[in-house]
């Protein structure tokens, strides 16, 4: 598992498949120029399977070869990437156990962005997919603001509510419209002088843990997120940050 | 259209029923949004009587000359009222009348000295002049379609969207499109435009999700589709979205572009958009008046319920929804062979014989409405990131849209579940339509159903649930039945929602050309001309 | 099996005309093969009396046995009759004479005082015992199967191949089909192994296009199926292919291994390996006696037919070749229950209406063989290296598949045009065959064929090609047929083709306790056991 | 042209598709290692879309990304990759004029490989798609000799007959197959002492001119051959090895 490789029908034989349009004619050197590319990219033997004009001056190649990289399986932290979810009743539990009120939470679709189907997964009573949302649990007291909620809506409703966690969902990135909108919102609430009050947290299909970091949110859910996955962090966390907190104070005394 | 006899043995006094029923509701819609216009309306008459552009700041000169007016609270009198008056006492037309407003220089309801008679006349013929130059372009276009090839003759239509986010590069997704045998091009709008309460101006570079509908962007894909269309001997029609808070506007300005068609659904700015009923619902009147004159076929949108509500259960509220907007398209001058109805392939692939409840719909629907185009759309709220997997799914879709003799197919693309689609992705999913059309093609017409079998139940028992909802809906209204979430399980306020403040109560001496003059019909124009 | 009633109205006349010319066929060449025996019949009777590995050369002792005895010449008594003298003479048992043999030390044919009534009874005596070992094992198995579930119960089989080359590999292949709805695994075999006149030994690490069929590949993979069925509780099939130059050797082998099911074509050998037509044929007659005594199911493969020959035109002669290979299966002792008869899907989707004759032939298999599993292939002969062409068009054949009420599928990958599939592919066109499967679940009794419409016509015209082409068959024979092409385009001469040498005629007093005794049938075999 | 890379839906946008099997098990882990190795090939903001358990220890990938590498498009020869190729009655005249005797042409699906369909749709009077094999020509005499035909008696017949040009078929490349089989074949040529009397030409859906050249073959086709694309080839290099032969002659003289 140090040095993992694709799998086609032999260990280790790295087969893999590409494919893409190159703004090129459709002639023969074409094929020539997607070997070409494969090969920039370290495959060895590309072959070209299939070829297609779309229109003129563009070609669609599908494409296999054998990559010769390979990845340190055992390298990447399973603890950071697997935390083992708390099921519902655990959530309720440990929130009764270490927190000393419900947690504010305050969500939307937000920007122009009309897709709520998501954050209504995460947050309504009826959840996802057989899992109750957030709205069914005890710990949280929650606040669906719904689809197309501006940045500016959004921070001032969570400003009055002082909610203890903010989950926006995000679904259209074409252009990276997502990478715009959450890095305006992240501004607003360090603007508000309220960032260190709050968990930050975004979600969406096509959203990454990594993006999520990056534009200074706390934490980001993707596809096969569930309600208790986000309610897990949120207990955790603010249960963490809780202690922390005493422990600083103390520490000040 | 529908070359199809019966298949589904459906009741004929249950579609009656529903056909009465749906045309009450309708009436009932009626009732609620007359003696209204809204900023919108008024807008698009500017348009029509011939203003373009924007001023410093970037604000499109038609809204700048209906708030300027509204502003005033004068518009009440139509703004047609105002313009006219301003052209006849100053022998400018509409389009520096405008600019003088945006430079500051002039008050339109400032009638110094001026014959309220002299300025309905003359906004009366500039708007006639407008739409004899619309009947004009669109005979002329008409005539020249008439020489070309139209694939689309014998097999369904295939409708492709374009969704790059710059016009330029969706001409080069369109060129692939039209090169693999698309018929029509739908460039979707970028993600914020319906709720923008003015058309955008000039060709878009950055959209999002989609690029801006704007005069310039259909002028830009309308010349390389002609241009493709000559070459190449076949005729691509170009389709766009009335949609949102600016349907009158839009539908205005793909008249004069050249549409050949236009989503056009009389609930979705409500439901998906969070649009107030009222302005949405007056503002659909208009859009398809202008659409039905125009000849430019609508497309309703009743596939967006079984993307938000579970597709098996809601079907009832589909075929309900569909009666509703034909009528309301009906009310409003949209001959049938001009309105598409819309439904969709949503079933997920784990439901039990769900390609027979799908079967049974796409049938239903094309027995419901012989003389109307219908329109499938393929599967995508259940897509998933799996390409194979939304490719199957989208190959069993376009042959049931064969097998049911649709004659509108929006094409499916393997990346449905991930982004709008790159350009090979159109190509690909063309290609499993043109297997389907050609390997079935005549697989509707070779086999029936069994009676009493699955597919005849299942389509007995939608139009049974659909005549229930519509008693409910002429009971109680179409604005308690948004409601109640009954389409699409959306539920709105009839109190609440976007551009409420743009709703205007006629006066009684309220004056709209454009509307007037449509009504009473262009000179020779034949409906169904660019069908 | 066959749950349909008729819905292609079949002229009943022409169907038993049918029936009664393919019978008549199979008779004359059984008149042709009778009283010849070949190699690898004999290398059978020595592998079920218990013979087995190789001696310094890799040469398969089995082969050095018969050899031995071929060398000089007297084969056509039967091998049993020279090793049975030996083991009654020597004591010793057939293995260890096989390994003197091998040694130089022993010669089979100098029987120095035997007597042969006690050789006959000696060989009678291990045949016996290794038939109730192959009984025993079979029944305990049968035993255990029914325990577990079989997905395939109400929906078709789906019969997936492996060809990684290295058998190790093919069970990790093995185990994700498995673990996605596969219900069968046939490893497909290295390239060559049709051209072999031996069966190699071992398991197999580097095969070109597939793994070899030897007895150890068979454990191998039998073992791993058997272990993820008792995890599963879901019983998982293994297949193999007789056909080639051992196809005695190989039934004999996946007898014993506890295979489920074998394909094996009468004709394959013949028409794709360009094996001696006598030589085939001969081998295929006692190939089957053994799959039938052993309750596997055989398939017979008319599907490449349609990869050599236009599919659209060959139609007829894969139903004619259908009928042969039932009645051929049939004189050999093989029950209907364990035929099942083989269809490919092939019609390029640019061919219109391809799909309704596809499924027309589909039914017509279905319809003429109610008693038989039918067994449906997927494209591959227009399959290009488009994975996603490739995936539609599987995925219109596994619709097919399930409307025709199909008992066995193999499923299509969509590499299927480059290369043998990778693990994935394999995965991907499950996924496939399990949509269609759910969603057009009762697709197959919910519609019916439009009388005298295009899937009707085609299927009648399609049986009446058949009959014309069995009765040119009864006149000339099959031979004739062979030669002139009428199977898949190929033309083999009657005089030529590989293992040739191999066919020996057996004396007056030939003995072969192995065919003897299966003939009687096996104290309590039920037929159709694992079907 | 002289830095072209994939496009999606924006020139230069770089934007791909891979896919494969990776020999992990299905964790969020996995995901992290299939963005791992897209990195490694130099993909930027890689993405899984899809991932899925094929069975225990393996999972399957969709990714997107964008690919930084280019091709310079200018700098493939399209001379050498694109040879227009002589029309049937073009090759008949060209032949005519240059060559002084028929070509002897054999050809066979060597080893055992049993797809003739390919080497037929090339010699056979019938051909491809409409297109007539080179036993239709008068410039040629064919010779096709099938399928599973083994090096040895290949190498036999082509010396029996004095063959001008070798046209030898593989299908079946799983486990580079092919690639012993052709490597043998040339050897087998070598050894007979007549290798530069004659061409040596391979095809087959998976045969490239590059590889056809690595392994010793003058030429190699793939996939969209057409029957007077082979002859073009055959008679232009017939002839131009008669004109240089003759020069060289000369000049020894
Ligand atoms: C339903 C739908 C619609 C509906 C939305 C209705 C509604 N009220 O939500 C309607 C029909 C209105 C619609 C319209 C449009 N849509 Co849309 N739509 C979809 C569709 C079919 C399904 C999305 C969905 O509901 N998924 C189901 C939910 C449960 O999944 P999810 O959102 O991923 O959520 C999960 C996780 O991501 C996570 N999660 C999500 N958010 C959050 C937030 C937090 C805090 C957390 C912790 C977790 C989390 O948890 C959820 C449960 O696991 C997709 C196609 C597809 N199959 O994905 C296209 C799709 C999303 N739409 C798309 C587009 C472009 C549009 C339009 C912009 C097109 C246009 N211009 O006309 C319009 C306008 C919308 C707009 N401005 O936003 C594109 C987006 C492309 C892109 N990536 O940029 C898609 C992918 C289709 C496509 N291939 O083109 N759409
Ligand atoms: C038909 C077929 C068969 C028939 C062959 C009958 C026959 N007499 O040819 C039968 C049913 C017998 C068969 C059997 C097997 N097949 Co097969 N078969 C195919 C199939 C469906 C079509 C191949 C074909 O005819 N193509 C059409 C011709 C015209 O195309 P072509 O060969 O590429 O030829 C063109 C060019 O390549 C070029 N060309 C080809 N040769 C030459 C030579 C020269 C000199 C030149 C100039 C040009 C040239 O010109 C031609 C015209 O453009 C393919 C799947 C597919 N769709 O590709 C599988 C396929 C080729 N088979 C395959 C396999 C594995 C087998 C078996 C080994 C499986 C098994 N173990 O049971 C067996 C045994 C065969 C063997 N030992 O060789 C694999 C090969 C995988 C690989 N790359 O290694 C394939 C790809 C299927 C798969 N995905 O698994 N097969
Ligand atoms: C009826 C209708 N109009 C318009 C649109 C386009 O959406 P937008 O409001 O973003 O233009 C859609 C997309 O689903 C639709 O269904
Ligand atoms: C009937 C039959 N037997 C056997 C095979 C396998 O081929 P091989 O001879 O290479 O084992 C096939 C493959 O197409 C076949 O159709």
């Amino acid at each position: 598992m140090t040095a993992v490789r694709p799998y086609g029908d032999h260990y280790d034989d790295g087969l893999i498949e590409l494919s893409f349009t190159l703004p090129v004619p459709s002639r023969r050197s074409a094929r020539k120029a997607a070997t070409m590319l494969a090969e920039a990219m370290g495959l060895e033997a590309p072959e070209v399977a299939h070829c297609e004009e779309l229109t003129e001056g563009f070609t669609f190649f599908v494409l296999y070869g054998r990559c010769p990289h390979s990845v340190d399986f055992t390298a990447i932290d399973d603890a950071e990437w697997e935390p083992v979810p708390l099921s519902e009743p655990e959530i309720e539990e440990f929130a009764a156990e270490h927190l000393t009120r419900k947690v504010v939470v305050v969500g939307a679709s937000v920007g122009t962005d009309t897709h709520t189907v998501g954050i209504d997964a995460i947050l309504n009573l009826k959840g996802f997919d057989g899992s109750h949302g957030l709205e069914a649990y005890g710990a949280f007291e929650t606040h669906n603001l719904g689809g197309q909620v501006s940045n500016e809506a959004l921070v001032r409703t969570v400003l009055e509510l002082e909610a203890d966690a903010l989950l926006v969902s995000q679904t259209v990135t074409q252009q990276e419209l997502h990478v715009g909108t959450l890095r305006d919102l992240v501004e607003r609430i360090e603007a508000s002088g309220r960032r260190g009050e709050m968990l930050l947290i975004c979600g969406g299909p096509r959203i990454t843990n990594d993006l999520a970091r990056e534009l200074g949110f706390d934490v980001g859910f993707s596809k096969g997120t569930y309600p208790h996955h986000v309610a897990s962090y949120i207990v955790r966390e603010t249960a963490a940050r809780a202690a922390s907190e005493t422990e600083t104070t103390s520490a000040a005394l | 259209m529908a070359s199809t006899g019966s298949k589904l043995d459906l009741d004929a006094g249950l579609v009656d029923g529903c056909r009465q029923a749906a045309a009450a509701v309708a009436e009932g819609v009626a009732e609620r949004i007359a003696g209204c216009t809204t900023v919108s309306v008024e807008r698009m008459v500017v348009r029509m009587l011939g203003v373009d552009g924007v001023d410093r700041f970037e604000t499109p000169l038609p809204n700048v000359v209906v708030d300027h007016v509204h502003h005033q609270g004068k518009l009440d009198r139509g703004i047609a009222f105002w313009l006219g008056g301003a052209m006849a006492r100053t022998g400018l037309s509409a389009q520096q009348l405008a600019e003088g407003v945006a430079a500051g220089e002039l008050d339109l309801c400032n009638p110094d000295g001026a014959d309220p008679e002299q300025g309905i006349k003359a906004a009366s013929e500039a708007t006639a002049e407008a739409l004899a130059a619309i009947h004009r372009d669109r005979a002329q276009r008409g005539g020249w379609i008439s020489q070309l090839d139209d694939a689309a003759a014998d097999r369904p239509q295939r409708y492709v969207l374009t969704a790059t986010g710059n016009v330029y590069e969706d001409v080069r997704h369109a060129e692939a499109v039209a090169d693999h045998g698309g018929d029509t091009i739908a460039v979707i709008r970028s993600t914020a435009q319906s709720l923008l309460d003015y058309v955008p101006f000039g060709p878009t570079e950055v959209g999002h999700g989609g690029t801006f509908a704007t005069q310039q962007n259909f002028r830009i894909m309308r010349d390389a589709l002609d241009a493709w269309s000559c070459e190449n001997g076949r005729y691509m029609r170009l389709s766009s979205f009335c949609s949102g808070l600016c349907m009158p506007e839009i539908a205005a300005i793909g008249a004069i572009e050249g549409l050949d068609n236009m989503v056009n659904d009389a609930l979705y700015g409500i439901l998906y958009r969070d649009i107030h009923m009222r302005r949405t619902l007056i503002d659909q009147s208009v859009s398809r008046r202008i659409n039905g004159y125009a000849g430019i076929v609508i497309n309703t949108g009743e596939d967006s319920y079984l993307r938000t509500a579970d597709p098996v259960e809601s079907a009832p509220s589909v075929v309900a929804s569909q009666l509703i907007n034909y009528n309301l398209a009906r009310s409003y001058g949209v001959p049938d062979e001009q309105i598409a109805i819309g439904n969709a392939f949503e079933i997920d692939m784990s439901v039990e014989n769900g390609l027979l409840l799908e079967w049974a719909q796409a049938q239903l629907t094309r027995e419901l409405f012989p003389e109307c185009p219908v329109k499938f759309m393929p599967p995508t709220k259940h897509m998933n990131g799996n390409p194979f997997r939304t490719h199957a799914c989208d190959t069993l879709f376009n042959l049931v849209t064969v097998a049911t003799n649709q004659d509108m197919q929006t094409i499916g693309v393997p990346t449905e579940g991930v982004f709008t689609p790159h350009i090979h992705d159109r190509v690909l999913g063309l290609e499993s339509v043109e297997y389907a059309a050609v390997t079935a093609r005549d697989l509707g017409d070779e086999i029936e159903f069994k009676r009493g079998g699955i597919i005849q139940s299942r389509a007995d028992e939608v139009l049974r649930g659909a005549a229930e909802l519509l008693e409910e809906i002429v009971a109680d209204g179409l604005f308690a039945a948004l409601e109640r979430g009954r389409f699409g399980n959306i539920e709105r306020r009839e109190d609440q929602g976007r551009g409420i403040e743009g709703i205007v109560e006629c006066g009684e001496d309220y004056f709209n050309p454009v509307i007037a003059q449509m009504e009473v019909g262009a000179p020779g124009v034949e409906s169904g001309m660019y069908v």
